[in-house]
């Protein structure tokens, strides 16, 4: 029945061994009527995490079984801890005069006579104090074993090499999609005023001005027909007749020709010339 | 590069990925380092050779899986050397942060009035500032009681920090189930006190 | 482990320090790793050796020395990679910059002018800069009106980066707009057609 007390001796020790290396004095030991430096019993109190903590030690301490408290004497070594604290005027936290005060009203549960009629229904007064005991025993010991983990930059480091990037300036994407949206959003804007009809033929006409265009960008004469591939087959050929008649129409390009079956030259109309 | 489809060259890159990586990397993550989506499986499958790889290696560097994701991490025997070369130490956790987080790491999700019912003392709003600041806990919502306390739950960072996958990966708190069932029975024996069961 | 005096255990903890290292280390530093100090000869010759090891087992990262110490780095043909797994969203242009760019694709060869005069409002220069050091527009030539202005039009580039031929294969109109013709009817009779710009 002792498993609680044997879970976590190492711990106990712990307390026992830093308060004794400082004062080279099992403190635990606690002198009765002896005058206990109160710097002494602050380091002692520090020990503990709060009066849980105090009596689960007292409690292992004294070999006790958890599970089956003897709650006069307990409570009477918690007291006097208690009582020399208050004596050396240390601040104590209101939590331990309070477990003071819940082990005396267990105490005094414990004198009275058990019913026995209504058994069922009554608890142990200990019962509940137990089960704080225990569930705090369990979190104590989790702690340990969490701290007992490896953890990051105590116990290992994360690895992160170093990008080599060069620095390249991102661009945004475009798709076929987005260019349509644009494309159909200035249309709907332009229906009032008015109607552009852009279809596959009109594209490849405007491909081909662009063409030529490029193709006289030096501002030189070009003969009429070296702007014809005719590898484009019948149906380019005649884009890019319309393509010459459209950069005619819209003054882009000059054609001339100096007499009858003469060669005809196509050159970009004077201020066309992008270096000009 | 992008032509050498060979396991060998995908090992390569995945290998870059997670050494240069500041955080752990998912599968999903590693799945978008290639132009076409080699799907999980085979990203779970590379992964698993780059670990042993570097297991055989013998290298003072593995290859873990971790709550949020892959990475690489030294092994803890080389900490003492690595130490050497750390101005200063990591922080050290008193004993009342490290039970604060135990609580809210299995209890979770807790109130502070919790964490202070089962450690029987108050809990200063440093300890749990200290906890928020390192990123293991957080707040996930507020109990439905009057003050709305927030309520306190670890976070994806404290399982990454910890080397953990998920939660069950804890510690497990199976002795102390035994106490409580010994508790239990004896409790049975003077009173009944079977309520206490569902409690803890 | 440090008992195991061996080269190759020197070799894995240079190597651990050095990969979870945030910044280059130095000879000097990494002298510190070890409890009896190797001197600096023997520090460089590991470097070397650890160099040569991953240079020779082809990773996608590399050991490297600088003004300020060693470090590993990833090696530059893995950046494509890497930058895929970057959250940050592409940049995208403005619906200016789209809305000239498509006046251009499929008007093309245009003034600025031109493009003003669809879109209804002035075109800022920059929004043509953008287009023209993207590579995607150029001037072609200058209309013969006064002022003579600049005549645009679409490259090659903007062909190849679209993914196009020729223009014939820009996205066709026509059928689309038809059936824009058909919703405006009806939903003009019902309401105003502000509500229009957000469906496209």
């Amino acid at each position: 029945m002792n498993l609680a007390l044997d879970l976590a001796p190492v711990e106990a020790q712990d307390v026992l061994d830093s308060v004794a290396r400082i004062y080279g004095e099992p403190l635990l030991e606690l002198p009765k009527d002896l005058y206990i430096p109160p710097d002494a019993l602050q380091v002692f109190l520090d020990a503990f995490e709060g009066p849980l903590d105090l009596l689960l030690y007292l409690i292992r301490k004294a070999n006790l079984d958890v599970l089956d408290i003897p709650m006069a004497p307990l409570t009477a070594q918690y007291l006097e801890y208690v009582e020399a604290m208050r004596q050396s005027n240390l601040e104590l936290a209101a939590e331990y005069l309070l477990m003071a005060a819940v082990l005396l009203e267990i105490k005094s549960r414990m004198l009275l006579p058990r019913p026995t009629r209504e058994g069922a229904e009554e608890e142990d007064p200990r019962a509940e104090l137990v089960r704080r005991l225990v569930e705090y025993e369990q979190m104590k010991i989790a702690a340990l074993r969490l701290d007992a983990m490896p953890r990051v930059e105590r116990d290992f480091e994360w690895v992160g090499v170093f990008v080599a990037e060069k620095l390249v300036e991102r661009q945004p994407e475009v798709s076929l999609h987005d260019l349509q949206l644009a494309w159909l959003r200035i249309m709907k804007k332009a229906r009032l005023n008015q109607h552009h009809r852009v279809g596959r033929e009109q594209l490849s006409v405007r491909e081909h001005m662009t063409a030529i265009l490029r193709r006289l960008g030096d501002g030189g004469f070009v003969v009429f027909d070296a702007l014809f591939d005719t590898a484009l087959g019948a149906a380019g050929l005649v884009v890019s007749f319309l393509a010459v008649l459209e950069l005619v129409k819209e003054r882009l390009v000059e054609v001339t020709q100096n007499e009858a079956f003469a060669p005809i030259y196509v050159k970009l109309a004077d201020g066309t010339r992008s270096d000009a | 590069m992008e032509r050498e489809a060979t396991p060998e060259a995908w090992l390569r890159v995945v290998e870059a990925a997670l050494l240069a990586a500041t955080a752990p990397l998912s599968v999903a993550s590693l799945r978008r380092l290639f132009d076409d989506d080699p799907g999980p499986d085979l990203v779970r499958r590379l992964l698993d050779a780059l670990r042993e790889e570097w297991v055989a290696a013998d290298r003072g560097v593995e290859l873990v899986q971790l709550a949020s994701g892959w990475r690489f991490q030294t092994r803890p025997q080389y900490q003492v050397y690595l130490d050497r070369l750390k101005d200063e130490k990591p922080p050290r956790y008193s004993r009342a942060v490290m039970e604060t987080l135990a609580i809210i790491a299995y209890r979770q999700p807790v109130t502070r009035g919790d964490i202070e019912d089962i450690r029987g003392v108050a809990v200063s709003p440093n300890i749990l500032k200290t906890l928020e600041s390192r990123g293991w806990v957080d707040i996930v919502g507020q109990r439905d009681t009057p003050g709305r306390p927030a309520l306190f739950a670890t976070t994806r960072r404290f399982l990454d920090d910890m080397g953990l996958r998920s939660l069950t990966e804890l510690p497990a708190l199976a002795e102390i189930e035994k106490i409580m069932d010994l508790v239990d029975v004896s409790q049975t024996e003077q009173a009944p006190a079977a309520a206490h069961e569902e409690e803890v």
